[in-house]
């Protein structure tokens, strides 16, 4: 959250937007805790091994999940590895005229990676192909495609949805004019998670928290800070953002709030149809 | 280890003479245009042609950055054409590479001649383009997406512009080559993307490897040009779908 | 050939309840701070925290390199964040990394809230840490040497910021994990660095990975504030040898 | 042909080359379709395993051709790669103060190497070293010396030229010390190229075609196509460039023209010798 | 020695220098031959195989010596390899405001790696673990932390310091999983250096050469030229640098109060233990 | 598989004492120099000296671009030394090497103290030089070259520069070190480059790599120097042949 790119917002707007805050509620009538409209569409990219789009109102994040093979690392010689990406595409928003923020992108990357990681979300020796020698590297690549406010929550939907989609292939090994290749044999499979990990961003605009910010309300807000939750409820990350601080209350009251909050999220995740637009 | 390359069709061809995705000679892939994806840009198209599929996002005429890049005489259009590292088979690095800066310039030099950039000293016009799923000519789809991008900033352009391509592939003349018909021939595929005003009859883009006989390179024109008709009446019903107005692009 | 990676202890915990290192849970590393250290910087310390041995000199406020990055309504701070090649066990690429840079800006949010920086218009405040050792908790080390860097450089604070970290390891919640607690349940640690400004009871820095429940992060914030009164005890006390005053930091 | 490098050109040296090439004729004198003077010079880079330098007027170009050992394709294992390279010595021109135009050397390279990899110039078995496990990979490089118009026809001259003169080393697998290497037995061989491929580029000034261009007409003309023939009169590639554009009836001038001047500069490779100046 | 990155030094501040280097004497009270204090603190770098920082006056460089393991040159397979790298802290100059300069930190390496490298002070065959296989290679990176003048000699003492203090450790094969790794057995051993190589720089003020220059002397010279120097008194590396110029003369001369220093300097090394400041 | 290396002769002397291309200890190689070989360039040399082939082209003084490195005090001296990817052996990365940099900035500072350059404020003199092919002793002969492309834009110049060097080999002192006596003593050679302003009796580059004693210093000074001699002989006569005057580079 890079102060520095943000539109000059005029204090009128400031000023409105505080009032409403002070009422308990915000310009598009939502409450404080509530989430703009969360649409998902998964398997479009159709080169990927597993993709999603997400819009939270107008914000739009599309994920493509890829492999490679290499070399497991040396103490977990049966364990694939998982590796998250971010690029804010630069007509993604008005603000990138002089190039996206790459510190927000590593930023974002960073987040959805320790939510994905931390959860245990996926069993890494399902990546493995043989052991000691060759195991699956999934890219998990997010792209910021229309920049809209609360790019965290929208990406680690995103990262999820694209992950729950992934059909890996099963390979066999060949040999073709001496050459030893790993070949598919056709079919596939998932990853067969099992948890839906989500993340709930919590904005702090004067002395209000706020969840699911458009853009006006994050380009104003003092301080982020980002709980990801598992299915039990149990937080598995959490990141601080901004110039702004945060008191114990605040924080233990954020933490209740994202436990409140998690499941409505897991639901869209579970739940998600590929009939988003056809295209 | 390497993965093992996907193997070819042994013919291009059926036996009643269409093509492997059942297209005639002169056909298109099916194409699907949309204006106005985009909520932040001041314009934005979507391409999907065959597979590939292509979002496209303009800006301006706005401020240039870095400022030394503006001319005091004409706006400047800046192209910035990037695959997603999910868009092909192995996944692309995301360090922007040499044939991608390549396809930037020459998009750019195929959407330049239908603008009124003098119009707009000190300016640039900027256009996005993400390729979300590659599946032979992207480059072509970019200049039918960036010239509807730009189109739906509302600018005066002097004419839409198409991009298709028109390929030599088992001594055939076909239109709109597809990523596998491209492969077939490994390398021996004679490929001519090229760009075309349709009203003004002019090629802003032109481009051709392969080998082929100064008459072959006559046909091929022409059946290019069919193509570009083709394209341009989608830009067309993309833009009227948005607009509802008859006389886009002219 | 790879090198064999070192082996880990059986156990975290002594009989006696007492961690590897002879700490009980709530007790910090050896932590010595000097402030003064570098003759040419505004204000510099040198923070040995456990192993950690991380030195930061500080300048400014001065004029901003390169300019376009000035502010005309405010002063900006900022912090670099560096490991030297010899600081880990094996050597670290001299090319700044992803990591580096974004503890240089986990630091700069940690630190920026108790500058005045509006009172320094169109100029910055830098901030250049290097870990010669790193040892586990670098971050947390850094935010306590920019900060006394800073006081060091004697502009006003509204108060200090300690840096220090909170985990839970085999399932018991400890303060100030070292880089052998830290690795024991090969990545399943819980670890949790904040920045702590004591006066204002306030957090600026809050960073967690592993699995916690509600009710375990409350009883970690409890722990981490008293870690964080420890950190700004060893701050004052180094400032006042160098200043022999009482009431720096406030 | 980034104009935006260009020299300030008076509106008074315009009109006048305008004026010539509407009677015919250009401001050295020739007519339209005619090229100035081509010199080859060949082997003259030591160090290299082939080299040429090519004067077309005033403008220089320095190939030189280096291999190096690699693993062959998957899909090709007994086959050699050839790649091209392009570098504008700043020294070359006064415009390039603020550095070289990379845009145009990138498409400078892109252009050479489609015009040798199209035309099946090389059999690319003779650049294999032992099947399937190594390959000659041979760099093409080309030095833009000095700058003085049609760098496209002259560097394309000048890489066919230097290919000419490649001579490969014969290796033998030596085993020293354990370790095996590649050993050069002292033989060489030629690449039996047996095509000349050659480019020719047209200028499209106001609504004139012409062909090798000096400095200050590439620098006003509006658009410029390239043709690269083989010694059958065959198109193996085209490239259009600049802001202009260009008609069917005007491309199939072109075409028709290229394919009549090729035979001449074809011609200018099949007899070059090594005596320009002694150096 | 970049000027162009000095502070700006009053003309009045430069006459005084000059003047007291008429009398043969310095702004500190030492002779123009005389070294400032000189303080050698060693092993301070846990982490490392081997460290050191020096302190010449005001001025701090540390060094650290790392290793990693790769394959021997073809033709010394039984010898490792080492390396020189130069870092400037940035925060060792208020002049570093735009960033250390690049320049002087890549010729602070160079001189460095000279004066070890060519005083055969390293039997590099020390350094093989698995002849023709695996060796040592040795990182020797120079941190310039307090940038306050003679910044080579007393990287040079550093470096010499830190590379007498190296360990390395013992390592074995041992196969884990099928997995061959390089495993330490717990033993190390040194390097056994038996010179001590120094390198002595003259700063030229005016027609005054002096050595160890504080900062400002540093700035306002108009050449320097560095000698390292074994500990049988031959000269091993040479680097002149600055706009200024010298005589044969001047440079003999020089050569030979090199010769006269050496020995204190090299006593340093010899004598230093690790009490500088218990931290 | 790598390559195997070249194999060194057995010898580097010849039993009548002379040197195995047939050259007295005190010989250059073979040096051609001519000047005005670029059409473009205000200044330009080419320089053949044994096998090196090396072109430097000079222009200004003219504008400093990037503009924030222009000097209102004085004019400014760029150097930039390349060598072709083909000039080596092996192919060579056509990406700036730290060597290249390295000698970039050694010309720079050989050739600096002959100029006026405090009569040109806001302005740049770039040479640019290119290393067609390299056959040792590259750094003294773009001395050489840059000097003699100065001199030809035709500004007033203190002196010439000279680039030449001197060796210890086998234990004997040798003037203009080849390639392959340099690499015959398997990095144990002795090699001292120079820049001599021959009419000033100074030097402006001087470095040495190798073990020598300063009763050899002495000698080898000597040497080099006339040397440099031989090599302003050829300098002026270039520019003579050019310029048909006799003065050049007073």
């Amino acid at each position: 959250m890079d102060l520095s790119i943000s539109k000059k917002i005029s204090s009128l707007e400031r000023d409105y937007i505080l009032d409403l805050l002070e009422k308990g509620t915000r310009v598009d009538g939502r409450g404080l805790l509530e989430y703009r409209e969360i649409k998902i569409d998964a398997g479009h990219i159709l080169k990927s091994e597993g993709s999603a789009r997400v819009f939270i109102g107008d914000t739009e994040i599309d994920v493509g999940v890829k492999y490679d093979l290499g070399t497991p690392y040396p103490d977990s010689p049966d364990e694939g590895v998982i590796t998250c990406m971010a690029e804010f595409v630069p007509s993604a928003s008005p603000m990138f005229e002089s190039g996206p923020p790459r510190e927000d992108a590593i930023e974002l990357a960073r987040v959805v990676d320790r939510g994905i990681r931390h959860s245990n979300l996926i069993d890494k020796k399902k990546l493995c192909v043989v052991p000691g020698k060759e195991v699956f590297i999934l890219f998990v690549d997010i792209y910021y495609m229309d920049h809209n406010g609360n790019g965290i929550d929208t990406a680690s939907l995103a990262a999820i949805s694209a992950l729950k989609s992934v059909q890996l292939p099963k390979l066999e090994q060949k040999v073709i004019n001496e050459q030893t290749f790993q070949a598919p044999t056709g079919e596939t499979y998932p990853l067969d998670i099992d948890d839906y990990p989500v993340t709930i961003t919590f904005s702090k605009i004067d002395n209000h928290m706020i969840v699911d910010p458009n853009l006006i309300e994050e380009l104003i807000a003092e301080a982020r800070v980002s709980f990801c939750l598992n299915k039990n409820g149990q937080i598995t990350s959490i990141q601080k953002n901004g110039k702004g601080t945060f008191s114990a209350e605040e924080l233990v009251k954020a933490a209740k709030n994202a436990r409140d909050l998690a499941p409505m999220l897991q639901q869209k995740v579970k739940e998600y149809t590929r009939d988003l637009t056809g295209m | 280890m390497p993965l093992l390359p996907e193997s070819l069709p042994e013919t291009i061809f059926k036996d009643d003479g269409t093509r492997l995705d059942g297209r005639k000679f002169n056909e298109l892939r099916d194409l699907h245009i949309e204006v106005g994806v985009l909520k932040n840009a001041d314009g934005s198209a979507l391409v999907c042609h065959g597979k590939n599929r292509i979002i496209a996002g303009a800006y301006g005429p706005r401020e240039v950055h870095p400022r030394h890049l503006a001319k005091s005489d004409t706006g400047i259009l800046q192209i910035s054409y990037r695959m997603a590292t999910f868009s092909v088979g192995e996944r692309k690095s995301p360090v922007p590479g040499r044939r991608e800066k390549e396809i930037s310039m020459v998009v750019g030099k195929a959407i330049e001649p239908v603008l009124f950039l003098e119009q707009y000293p000190n300016t640039t016009i900027d256009v996005f383009i993400t390729v979300l799923t590659a599946d032979g000519g992207t480059r072509c789809a970019s200049v039918t997406a960036a010239a509807c991008a730009i189109a739906d900033m509302g600018i005066p352009m002097k004419d839409l512009v198409a991009g298709v391509a028109v390929g030599k592939i088992a001594n055939r003349i076909i239109l709109d080559v597809s990523d596998k018909e491209d492969k077939w021939e490994k390398g021996g595929a004679t490929d001519m993307p090229v760009a075309v005003m349709v009203n003004q009859k002019q090629y802003s883009l032109l481009q051709l490897d392969g080998s082929i006989t100064v008459e072959q390179f006559e046909e091929m024109l022409d059946l290019v040009f069919e193509g570009g008709k083709l394209v341009y009446e989608k830009q067309k019903e993309a833009l009227r779908r948005k607009y509802s107005t008859e006389d886009v692009g002219r």
